[in-house]
């Protein structure tokens, strides 16, 4: 060995210790690289925490199982802090240094935007676990999503707004990613839907009073009913301030109020009568018995709870639709090949999952229609599914 | 003055030499994020550490720099690169208009006035969704250099250690010159420099002129590598980290903003093994390197070299 | 004019919680130049410890307590840890030391609770209190008298006591106080202890009005220092009237402006104070000596 | 008189309630030494702060070298000649000597933004023709031998003449020394006392606020003397000396006290 390729080495392997790579004891047979990037901390480890512990317990279990096509799953997951520029360089290192077959996450639309772009040029299946409609609108050959896009929250609670009678809506969003990108697309659907958004507010992601914007709303004339896109703590504190200020027009609240947390954060006695879209997780034994969905949301319910003892979040439910649908399509390709797994995600039918029953195509990189979301009330501190 | 040409000389040849070392594509990534982030704290640098006043608004001119590359091609049609100038310019021309008034501030007071300016910078971006895209953020078409179309990470590797250099070499030259010692002048005792002759309020703003240029030139150069930008970029954590990097890597010196801006993009990569700990991990070490070198890690660590050499 | 109400008294409720994080800015600045950015964590220390404290049985007001001995506890751990041994660094490197102490807090704050946020249901209920129209929380007369106290609390130990005016003493010319044989070291200690235990007061009062979680320091820390500012740093008057008035900014901004614009309003606000007078309200506006 | 090159006429100033100086005035005129003496307190350097620009006075007016300068900033008096050093040292300490001085060749140096981050060649000449006046002035007060070490490292007499030669820098016509041997042993206070006269020689008027009443009855041609912010003689050494008032307001309190000293 030359000195040369010495130093070389050495310097490689200092690099390497410097930057932390993982180093992975030689096994047979060879893992099965998943990578995910997550909001993990940051404004929106709302979505991102229970998302990071769906996957980690369910490549668990999996691989407790006897792993995907006789190979135990490895998952890497980064924390992006739910930073556009830091999430694009995690989805480098996954893609380039962590060799990942398939990418599960992405947590927000701005972070899956931006990495997006990597997972296309290296033709890898990246399945997001956001909402922004844009993340498969146009369709992107290599990338999927999850969740139901904030169009269809708009549209299933404007139809509710219809079917109550009522047309004059005000609105109160959140500024962050999820509350605006929501907020656009309930204005863009609005006329379509018959409703016509009489007054707007907005609320910063970590605001701790929105009693001026609720004052405001309940002064305007003629709204008839209130809609909140928003996401974590910003619905509870407005649900509370509704409350507070005596407000009795209908309250909407988005699927981003997405676990039994809200109702104790905005307490019970604040979130009566509140109405909201909701994924079959959240109300899974109220789920008729020959609901398809009941027994997938009931044993995924039971085993986050069980493990990490806190409610169940749509948003954990999210990953697990994704990672279930990637294992899926691996047994069925029997392969990692990027192109083969993208064909066999794409040909995703039926697949019954958390958030409703995926049906994928060339066209529709989602594969969920306005069925998957149900009506729910929260009636005494509990939710209440509507008759459709 | 060799100072100055050793500084240029190693930064060159570590540019040039560690690709040869990259087992990843991803390295060419990280590294050339390194780059374009120190372009932006070495612009820091010349107000901070030449010129002696504090900016918690940098991002704000970064987030003006990048931006510029998504709404240039998308509003005025221009090819992106021709935006690469152009938001510096603008970033510039801001500067100095806003400067003018806040940097009759001195010390906290400065800071909360910069601070405010990025955060109505951080708002702007993130309320005028109709424009800017909001905070899920805006997509930047990949730039054309005579045909050439950059593409990953060791494309913009070359681009932003090219940017960096000169970048560097600007500062230096900034720092051994009249107008360098004017900044340091007025750094050291406002008086003593306005007595001999130095419009204090004129060179002030050039030094922030100067590193609103900087970050508006780094800025556009990271949304052209990352053909995306959310408002984040010119986030008030951000402002902070840029800060932290400057006076980690020591304030009084130019390449002390490389060595801080490598340390802390590098860290959150390097920390990633403890997952759950990493941010107490982060923090730690920052606390730690302050103690133990408090004016930094270069003039610390060139100080201690000589005293063990004396 | 109920409309007014509402919005002055939201004002003043979030305002109050400002106003006591800059007085803890105050109190530290004035012993020793350290801009603490670590304050906010004080606050979230106070709300988040009594969540826990209360749901693992504590009696609320015993679980207020154990945070504020928890706060006070982190507030001395950082001057004796990380500022004290950084003694004689210049102004700026401290204040890198606080935010990496704020980073360490919150992430180890992140291991030990969890990432989730919290509640503490209102000390007296949460039922609002209809005064001319305006709906008032109980809670926020809490707030408002709990922030009342403490500046009431301050202003006689400052005042009426020999440690209070060895603070002041110091605050004033340090080598001067050390020269009459204050302990200046010991003031500062009790400026990072005082200043704990008002953030955590401050954490503890909020938290059933804005919840809390394991992050909600940094932007308490921002707009509690943007607060000092205005007042001028300095001056505990300068804190609690900067807070409240910036309190009161972003709901007048917020019910009369824009609600997406608010913190710009605060904000503009504030500059236009500092033009006119760039040591903020109440800052010394000596003249400079040379 | 057309020699007079800085004037002060019927200047006032108040600070809060306390009236600082009020109806103070002096001529100073080229190639002499004035000297500005009173108690602590006087309004001494509170006057050099005003004819430096540093501070508003609300009433009288300033003119040098025949042009009214009343409420102009100190970097326009310097670039009309008016130099200065402090009583509480100003110097830049992180800096080395020789830079200090460069620093006072700022409106010198024909150099722009421009040319100096590029680095071309009018910015290298200016450091160089910057750099040689500086060394030759280091040597005229007596520091060539410490022109690269860092301000900070130097002795406060050093400092004191430091300041000096960067005011000289700027090559100015009127020169405010605010008490430039104090502090200073015997041996360094008779090295100034040569360096002012020599100033002097050249055209220069200087100001010179001192305490050394030797040292001002030996060098100055005028003397002004302030107590309470007020005029209280002004005259020729000798006629300062037997000044009754100065006497008994200001030698006889101070040399009670220095007999009592002694």
């Amino acid at each position: 060995m030359s000195l040369g390729t010495l130093l070389r080495r050495g310097v490689i392997a200092a690099g390497a210790l410097l930057l932390a790579t993982p180093v992975m004891a030689q096994r047979a047979p060879e893992p099965i690289r998943i990578g995910a990037v997550l909001s993990v901390t940051g404004p929106a480890s709302f979505l991102g925490d229970p998302e990071d512990k769906t996957l980690r317990l369910y490549v668990n279990r999996i691989n407790q199982a006897g792993g995907v096509n006789g190979r135990p799953l490895q998952l890497i997951v980064y924390d992006d802090a739910g930073d556009a520029n830091r999430a694009r360089t995690f989805a480098t290192r996954l893609v380039e240094d962590d060799r990942v077959v398939a990418m599960v996450g992405g947590t927000t639309t701005g972070t899956t935007l931006a990495m997006r772009p990597v997972f296309e040029d290296a033709r890898i299946p990246f399945i997001s676990l956001a909402g922004g409609i844009e993340i498969i609108d146009p369709v992107q050959p290599f990338t999927f999503k999850t969740p139901h896009t904030d169009r269809m929250a708009c549209e299933k609670i404007f139809a509710d707004i219809r079917a109550r009678g009522l047309t004059r809506v005000g609105m109160i969003s959140g500024t962050d990613g999820f509350g605006q990108s929501m907020r656009g697309q309930c204005v863009r659907v609005a006329g379509a839907a018959g409703i016509t958004i009489v007054a707007e507010e907005s609320y910063g992601p970590r605001d701790s009073d929105m009693t001026p914007q609720l004052t405001r709303l309940r002064n305007a004339t003629g709204i008839e009913a209130v809609v909140n896109p928003g996401f974590g703590q910003g619905p509870a504190i407005v649900t509370r301030g509704y409350h507070q200020l005596g407000i009795r027009l209908p309250l909407y609240q988005s699927h981003g109020v997405a676990s039994r947390e809200f109702i104790n954060l905005a307490t019970p006695a604040a979130a009566e009568g509140v109405r909201l879209p909701a994924a079959a997780l959240l109300i899974a034994e109220q789920l008729p018995a020959n609901d398809p969905q009941r027994q997938v949301v009931l044993d995924y319910k039971a085993a986050f709870e069980r493990e990490f003892n806190q409610p169940v979040s749509t948003f954990g439910g999210h990953a697990y639709d994704g990672l279930m649908i990637l294992v899926e399509a691996m047994r069925r390709a029997n392969s990692t090949d990027g192109t083969r797994l993208r064909d066999a995600i794409r040909a995703t039918r039926g697949f019954v999952g958390t958030g409703g029953i995926v049906n994928m195509s060339a066209t529709d990189h989602m594969g969920l229609d306005l069925s998957a979301f149900r009506m729910v009330e929260i009636r005494n501190g509990d939710w209440v599914l509507l008759g459709n | 003055m060799n100072a100055r040409w050793a500084t240029l000389l190693i930064l060159a040849a570590v540019i040039a030499v560690i690709p040869w070392f990259f087992p990843s594509g991803y390295y060419f990534r990280v590294a050339a994020l390194v780059w374009v982030t120190a372009l932006g704290a070495v612009g820091l640098q010349v107000l901070m550490g030449q010129a002696g006043q504090v900016s918690l608004g940098h991002a704000g001119f970064v987030g003006i720099g990048a931006y510029a590359m998504a709404l240039g091609p998308k509003y005025l049609g221009l090819p992106v690169l021709a935006c690469l100038p152009l938001g510096a310019a603008l970033a510039g021309l801001i500067a100095f208009l806003v400067g003018r008034p806040i940097l009759r501030l001195k010390g906290h007071y400065l800071a909360v006035a910069t601070l405010g300016f990025g955060i109505l910078v951080a708002m702007v971006l993130v309320s005028e969704i109709a424009v800017t895209g909001g905070p899920d953020g805006i997509r930047i078409p990949r730039p054309e250099i005579f045909g050439w179309r950059p593409r990953g990470g060791e494309a913009w590797y070359w681009i932003n250690g090219a940017a960096l250099l000169i970048g560097v070499w600007l500062a230096l030259n900034l720092q051994h010159s009249p107008s360098g010692r004017a900044l340091a002048a007025l750094h050291d005792s406002e008086v003593a420099a306005r007595t001999i002759g130095i419009d204090v309020a004129r060179h002030k703003l050039r030094a922030f002129v100067i590193a609103a240029v900087y970050g508006a030139v780094a800025g556009g150069l990271m949304a052209m590598m990352n053909g995306f930008v959310t408002p984040d970029a010119a986030g008030f954590l951000q402002s902070v980290e840029y800060v932290t990097m400057v006076v980690i890597g020591g304030l009084a010196s130019v390449p002390g903003a490389v060595v801080g801006a490598a340390l802390l993009v590098l860290l959150p990569q390097a920390l990633t093994v403890f997952h759950d700990y990493e941010h107490a991990v982060l923090g730690l070490l920052i606390m730690l390197f302050m103690i133990f070198l408090r004016v930094g890690i270069v003039p610390g660590l060139a100080s201690l070299l000589r005293r063990r050499s004396a | 004019m109920p409309e007014l109400l509402q919005f002055l008294v939201s004002g003043l409720t979030v305002g109050a919680v400002y106003a006591l994080v800059a007085l803890g800015f105050t109190l530290i600045h004035n012993a020793s130049d350290v801009v603490n950015f670590a304050q906010g964590e004080f606050v979230m220390l106070g709300g988040m410890v009594t969540v826990f404290a209360a749901a693992a049985g504590l009696a609320l007001p015993l679980a207020a307590l154990l945070a504020i001995a928890v706060a006070v506890l982190v507030g001395l751990a950082l001057h004796r840890l990380a500022i004290e041994p950084a003694r004689g660094a210049s102004a700026v490197t401290l204040i890198i030391i606080t935010i990496g102490a704020s980073i360490f807090l919150r992430g180890v704050a992140q291991i030990v609770f969890d990432k989730r946020f919290h509640q503490l249901p209102g000390f007296s209920g949460n039922d609002p209190i209809m005064v001319l129209g305006a709906a008032i929380l109980p809670q926020s007369f809490w707030v408002l008298g709990g922030a009342l106290l403490v500046f009431a609390g301050l202003f006689l130990f400052l005042e009426r006591t020999l440690m209070g005016k060895a603070v002041l003493a110091t605050a004033a010319n340090r080598l001067a106080a050390r020269l009459v044989g204050v302990d200046t070291s010991c003031v500062l200690a009790l400026s990072f202890g005082l200043s704990a235990a008002i953030g955590a007061f401050a954490g503890i009062l909020i938290t059933p009005i804005t919840l809390t979680s394991f992050d909600v320091g940094t932007l308490l820390a921002l707009k509690g220092f943007a607060a000092a500012m205005l007042g001028g740093m300095g001056s505990p008057l300068g804190a609690v009237v900067g807070g409240l008035l910036l309190g009161l900014l972003e709901a007048l901004g917020a019910g009369y402006v824009s609600s997406a614009y608010k913190d710009a309003v605060a904000f503009l606000v504030i500059l236009a104070v500092l033009f006119a007078m760039p040591q903020g309200l109440f800052g010394h506006r000596g003249v400079e000596r040379v | 008189m057309s020699n007079v090159l800085l004037s002060a006429e019927n200047i006032g100033i108040g600070f809060g309630g306390l009236r600082a100086l009020d109806g103070v005035g002096f001529e100073a005129r080229a190639g002499e030494v004035l000297a500005i003496i009173g108690p602590n307190g006087a309004g001494k350097t509170t006057l050099f702060n005003i004819v430096s620009g540093l501070y508003r006075a609300d009433a009288g007016r300033v003119v040098l070298a025949g042009q009214e300068v009343t409420q102009a900033p100190p970097h326009r008096l310097a670039a009309l000649g008016l130099s200065r050093t402090f009583q509480n040292l100003q110097i830049f300490f992180r800096m080395t000597a020789a830079e200090n001085v460069m620093a006072g060749r700022h409106l010198r140096e024909a150099s722009s933004l421009l040319a100096d981050l590029l680095r071309l060649p009018a910015a290298r000449r200016a450091n160089r023709a910057s750099r040689d006046a500086a060394l030759a002035l280091l040597a005229e007060v007596g520091l060539a031998e410490h022109a690269d070490r860092p301000a900070g490292s130097l002795p406060y007499g050093a400092l004191k003449r430091l300041e000096i030669a960067r005011a000289l820098a700027t090559e100015p016509r009127v020169l405010l020394l605010d008490e430039p041997a104090a502090g200073c042993n015997p041996v360094e206070t008779a090295e100034i006392d040569h360096l002012i006269a020599a100033i002097a020689a050249r055209g220069v008027a200087v100001v010179l606020i001192e305490h050394d009443m030797k040292m001002v009855m030996r060098i100055s041609r005028q003397v002004v003397v302030l107590n309470q912010g007020r005029l209280l003689a002004a005259g020729t050494p000798a006629e300062v000396r037997n000044n009754p008032d100065v006497i008994a307001a200001y030698l006889g309190l101070h040399g009670a006290k220095e007999a009592a000293l002694a």
